[in-house]
């Protein structure tokens, strides 16, 4: 699905949402209200201009008052791997974007993430892992790292661990292995109205961050919510 | 369970550099006061690496407790950078995450997170990815609650990738000279971009470009400290003490501080022209600069301090 | 990944009362080593976990000579190995030890 | 009629030639190639400049990039194969014969070519010997050499890294043979005139500075409480019981650890001014501590280092240095310092046999010997005595007349038991017997022999082979000191243990050492950063050294 075909679907009536170098702005009538938009289209790597180009639309949204669900659409390419980028602090940029779509959520906006194409890293971590609940739709195809690079990295055969992936999704790209690690919570049915879909997310909102426990619950990660649960418990003893 | 010498203990003689996570963390609270949460002996290690046929670690590379520090409470998360570059894996960052979200209830004085990372762990880099993001949420709502989240960094693994992401959601970060903050390593810029976009062994330009001092003159860190664990914890104290709230206001004035960077220094090639801008009198004496020197170059420069993180 | 486990008869137990301890990080060419006072006092057990296959004989000689020269009795000795060497492998268990005494 | 001047009538000749290319003596770096081509003719020897240190590139590529159609089957007499141009000329058939002395980096490739028949070898050497036949039998035609600046008259001035080419410029220029210069700029004046200009027939203006290999900066931070602990050994077990004043080290990280435990441990044994005053020995970063603690009075080096050079110019009461204040390094003299006025010889290698025959080769790599077994080798024609040396001579000798006894060079290796990715040290065979085998070398490549070493010490302890009295001995020697390698664990206990009695062989204990001392708060220098703190800032490591 292109952003357009998303944007129509989401706003019968027409909207506001413009693209600039790769980066998505803007907001439409949507259910009672509105509906903010952010994110970015296109494939871009997501570097220190864009991070704040995007910050700014979001805190612009939390000063508003709103309490307008905001929506992060992602088909991104990973953070830019520049020296400029990181010479100017991009890890800032990037951590800054994050804290103002968790403000925005921790300020009464529901923040829901639509992953549609690509996103990896830094710039998959700073925009649909940073909201409330993330859906993909099918065909995205977040990663952490290709399997060739992986390959390089680890110095393990490419079919190898072509072969591995099939049984372990906590390593492997794709958008099943982040359902399975309950990264993304929901994967959107395409045949169906995608505005009504996004109104379920809303409405069903859950409180606190529940990532584990569906990883758990779909063994993508087996043992993270055990773990935390234990930290938590001896952290409780004395 | 400390190292193995007196003499490493010592937090005056011990380089946070050279120190083990578990050095740092015994030798950065008061003596006697580290009680570990999953110590080794409980063995919850990686279900993932032995499908890489690769070794494991007791705490999976993080160690996570609580200690006192000047007889306040504090929370405390320290990464190994020398197993598997102090990298996150499931367990690693369950770890973390779960530290964090005691401190709701707990109510410490502070969290510290001593960081040595380079970011996800590839053989559980989604575990790893998604453990990144729940932390950041996690330090999100501490520091909501009013609790300081205070980061430190200054181990050889440096603070990378979503490390540097989770660095840059803490209230207060210190940083010694040794102590790199990046998102893109230098390797992954100079594989994916070519030597002449960054040539990754020119280490001088590593520093100069994501080190302690760069950090800490363009107001990417609050504090530099010198190498030792008694620097950094006396860097600790101190911002406790005047860590920033997080809310609109805080964010606000990030945003148009990250902004007016871009602006001043947004077509410099070099971190000396960073530094020269910022009226840094002679920007290529900055890397061989001794702590106090740099301390009081930095005390000339108005945008290395602000409470806009 | 290779598991080895030499267990030894002690002719005393190691002295001090530390229940646990640990030193060492695995990282290439380095390993980690868990001490824990479990066994009955003249008892030791040696558990290691190598990604370096074949050196069963060296490691049985480097956990025999210790066993010799520390009387570790009481000790079951848990090893995460990164590829040491065996000086490191015997400097690591004599500094576990130490610190077990203290 | 006999002709008594040809050689001398094809030297105006080839200089003629050459001349066409030039303006005066000065040559731009776009000429090289017609330079040498002008120059050269088919079968000459030539010494292209380069050892283990500097570089003369310029020229390599220059001479790489010659009409193989019209130079051709060139003899090359030089002390370094280290540039991929060093030997691409050898598979474009520029040149055909080889001498040499040194190739570190090239090692895997050269081993290749001589396997497949690509070069002609004459023979591997040490540098002395090498040096010592360009003016017997090897003599160049044409020297390719390389200095820092130049006049227009061809005074030359090398700098720090003077090293090799006074010896090269000897001989070719004496000889009838053409002397040609790359240099890093021409200017109106040199600071100080290491080569007068009329042994400098052309003058290159490169178009890059020299390149110059920073092969002894050892960085402290990779230090480990293995190598302290042999360090400790070392200094106890060797240095304070023999008294060693003069001496040379290797280029290891065992030998940096001993540098660096000088000011430490060596102070806290009393030892300061007793051991390590006079060296012949390349600027080590890792002595600066040393020298600055007052332990060091003199060093005389090889070549210089990267960054060493402001330190150098502030300490000229240590080091030699020109009337302009920079070092003056010459490799052939500190070559003959080392093999004739230093008491002991202390460094690592990658093999030891049964019978201390040691080898840096691997069978897929021949290093070369560069100037280790100068060093490392006991001179029969040295004649005046020492302490160090009379001691060790005592110890050595079991029979004859004591009147007509003489002493012993100390020549010690350092070795950890196992070497990087569990490769045991001890062995059987050395690898490079294979390897002679399979390259039809007629001389196996060892670095020391077996009758050279005096020492082995290991994490282990310290063997002692002066005190060996059979072979049987020596080899219990060494197994006992293997370690976990077959060859320690295949020991006989029991002898081992004699030996021990008799001091033969010396564990950590025995020297009152306790191993878990050795740690590496120990280190007067942690990082490559204290090292510039210990030289008030002097020090400038290069880039791929620097953490900050």
């Amino acid at each position: 699905m292109t952003l357009a075909e998303i944007l129509a679907g989401l706003f019968p009536q027409g909207h506001s949402v413009s693209v600039r170098d790769g980066l998505v702005t803007g907001g439409g009538a949507f259910a009672d209200g509105t509906l903010h938009v952010v994110g970015v289209d296109g494939d871009t790597p997501l570097g220190v201009d864009g991070a704040l180009v995007l910050s700014r639309a979001v805190l612009d949204a939390v000063r508003a008052g709103d309490r307008a669900p905001i929506l992060v659409v992602v088909d991104s390419d990973s953070q830019r791997m520049s020296r400029r980028d990181e010479l100017l602090g991009l890890n800032e940029c990037l951590a800054h974007l994050a804290k103002a779509l968790l403000l925005a959520d921790r300020s009464g906006h529901p923040t829901i993430g639509l992953i549609y194409g690509h996103s990896a890293a830094g710039a998959f971590i700073a925009t649909a892992l940073a909201t409330r609940v993330l859906a993909a739709l099918p065909g995205a195809n977040p990663s952490v790292m290709d399997l060739p690079s992986v390959a390089k990295v680890t110095k393990l055969p490419l079919d190898k661990l072509q072969e591995m992936a099939k049984s372990t999704p906590v390593f492997a790209p794709g958008i099943d292995n982040m359902v399975a690690t309950g990264a993304v919570h929901v994967v959107l049915d395409p045949a169906k109205p995608l505005d009504g879909q996004i109104r379920d997310l809303i409405t069903n909102l859950q409180p606190g961050d529940d990532r584990d426990r569906l990883g758990e619950e779909r063994g993508g990660r087996p043992v993270a919510r055990g773990i935390s649960a234990a930290v938590i418990a001896q952290a409780g003893r004395g | 369970m400390a190292g193995a010498h007196a003499a490493s203990t010592d937090p005056d003689a011990l380089s946070w550099y050279e120190a083990t996570a578990r050095q740092r963390v015994v030798a950065l609270a008061d003596p006697g006061s580290f009680r570990e949460f999953l110590p080794p002996t409980e063995r919850r290690m990686s279900p993932h690496l032995p499908l890489f046929d690769l070794p494991r670690a007791f705490d999976d590379g993080i160690v996570v407790g609580r200690a006192k520090l000047d007889g306040k409470t504090v929370l405390v998360a320290a990464q190994e950078g020398r197993f598997m570059g102090g990298a996150f894996g499931e367990i690693h960052g369950a770890k973390l995450v779960g530290l964090l979200r005691a401190a709701l209830t707990l109510k410490p004085a502070a969290a510290l997170i001593l960081f040595d990372t380079g970011g996800v762990r590839l053989q559980e880099a989604n575990a790893g990815e998604t453990a990144i993001a729940e932390t950041m949420r996690a330090i999100v709502d501490v520091r909501a609650a009013g609790i300081p989240v205070i980061g430190l960094i200054g181990g050889r693994a440096g603070c990378y990738g979503g490390g540097g992401l989770i660095a840059g959601t803490c209230s207060r970060l210190a940083v010694s000279e040794g102590g790199r903050i990046s998102v893109s390593g230098p390797e992954v810029i100079e594989t994916n971009k070519g030597a002449e976009e960054f040539d990754s062994r020119d280490r001088a330009l590593v520093w100069r470009t994501m080190g302690g001092k760069h950090r800490r003159l363009i107001g990417g860190a609050d504090a530099f400290c010198a190498d030792s664990v008694s620097a950094f914890r006396e860097a600790a104290l101190d911002l406790i003490g005047r860590a920033p709230a997080f809310d609109l206001a805080t964010l606000e004035a990030e945003q148009a501080r990250l902004e007016s960077r871009l602006a001043r220094f947004g077509d410099c090639r070099d971190a000396t022209d960073v530094w020269a801008r910022l009226g840094v009198n002679d920007p290529d004496a900055v890397p061989a600069m001794d702590t106090r020197a740099f301390d009081e170059t930095v005390a000339r420069v108005r945008e290395a301090d602000h409470d806009a993180r | 990944m290779e598991s080895l486990t030499f267990r030894h008869t002690t002719k005393k137990p190691l002295p001090g009362s530390v229940p646990n301890a640990i030193t060492g990080v695995v990282a290439s060419g380095n390993l980690e080593i868990l001490l824990e006072r479990v066994l009955p006092p003249d008892a030791c057990e040696v558990a290691i976990e190598t990604p370096i296959a074949g050196y069963g004989a060296v490691w049985e000689a480097v956990v025999a000579d210790f066993v010799a020269r520390a009387q570790p009795g009481g000790l079951r000795i848990s090893i995460n190995d990164g590829g040491a060497r065996p000086d490191t492998v015997s400097l690591r268990l004599l500094q576990g030890a130490r610190l077990m005494e203290a | 009629m006999t002709q008594w001047r040809g050689e001398r009538e094809a030297r105006d000749a080839r200089i003629a030639a050459g001349r066409a290319h030039a303006d005066g003596k000065v040559v731009p770096a776009g000429s090289v190639v017609d330079l040498l081509e002008a120059v050269l003719r088919p079968g000459d020897r030539v010494c292209l400049e380069g050892d283990n240190q500097k570089q003369a590139d310029c020229l390599a590529r220059g001479l790489a990039a010659c009409d193989p159609g019209k130079v051709h089957d060139l003899h090359m007499v030089q002390s370094g194969i280290v540039l991929p141009e060093h030997l691409d000329v050898f598979e474009t058939g520029i040149a055909k014969r080889l001498d040499y002395s040194y190739s570190g980096p090239q090692g895997a490739r050269i081993a290749k070519m001589l396997y497949g028949g690509q070069i002609e070898l004459g023979a591997v050497h040490t540098y002395l010997e090498l040096f010592a036949r360009y003016f017997v039998d090897l003599t160049p035609h044409v020297a390719l050499i390389a200095g820092v600046s130049a006049d227009r008259d061809g005074n030359l001035y090398t700098g720090p890294n003077t090293e090799d080419t006074p010896t090269v410029v000897e001989a070719t220029a004496f000889k009838n043979g053409v002397v040609i210069a790359q240099v890093n700029q021409i200017v109106d004046q040199v600071p100080r005139v290491d080569i007068p200009g009329d042994r400098v027939d052309f003058v290159v203006e490169a178009d890059t500075p020299f390149y110059v290999e920073p092969l002894f900066t050892r960085d402290p931070a990779a230090m480990t409480e293995t190598q302290i602990l042999i360090a400790m050994m070392a200094i106890k077990g060797i240095y304070a019981e023999y008294g060693i004043r003069r001496l040379n080290h290797g280029i290891g990280f065992g030998t940096a650890a001993i540098e660096l435990l000088l000011p430490t441990y060596g102070e806290k044994l009393g030892l300061k001014g007793q051991i390590c005053t006079h060296w012949a020995l390349n600027p080590h970063p890792t002595l600066i501590p040393a020298i600055e603690s007052g332990w060091v009075q003199q060093v005389h080096c090889f070549g210089s280092e990267v960054g060493m050079d402001r330190y150098i110019r502030a300490r000229p009461d240590i080091f030699f240095t020109g009337a302009d204040g920079s070092l003056r390094s010459n490799r052939a003299f500190c070559q003959t310092a080392g093999l004739y006025a230093c008491d002991m010889f202390i460094g690592a290698t990658l093999q030891i046999d049964l019978m201390g025959h040691s080898s840096t080769i691997t069978q897929s790599r021949v290093a070369g010997f560069g100037g280790a077994p100068n060093m490392g080798s006991d001179p029969h024609g040295r004649r005046h005595p020492s302490d160090a040396w009379m001691k060790a001579g005592r110890e050595g000798q079991v029979v004859g007349d004591p009147a007509l006894m003489r002493g012993r060079k100390l020549v010690v290796q350092l070795v950890e038991t196992f070497g990087e990715k569990l490769v045991p040290t001890f062995v059987e065979k050395l690898d490079a017997l294979e390897l002679a085998k399979k390259i039809g070398l007629e001389l196996a490549p060892v670095m020391i022999y077996a009758d050279d070493v005096t020492h082995i010490v290991t994490e282990e302890g310290i063997a002692n082979l002066l005190l060996c009295r059979d072979a049987d001995e020596r080899e219990q020697a060494i197994r006992g000191v293997a370690g976990y390698t077959d060859v320690g664990r295949g020991r006989d206990r029991a002898k081992v243990e004699e030996l021990r009695a008799r001091g033969v062989i010396r564990r950590p204990e025995d020297l009152g050492i306790e191993p878990l001392d050795a740690d590496r708060a120990l280190l007067a220098a942690k990082s490559i950063k204290d090292l510039v703190h210990w030289s008030g800032g002097l020090y400038e490591p290069p880039a791929k050294f620097r953490n900050w």
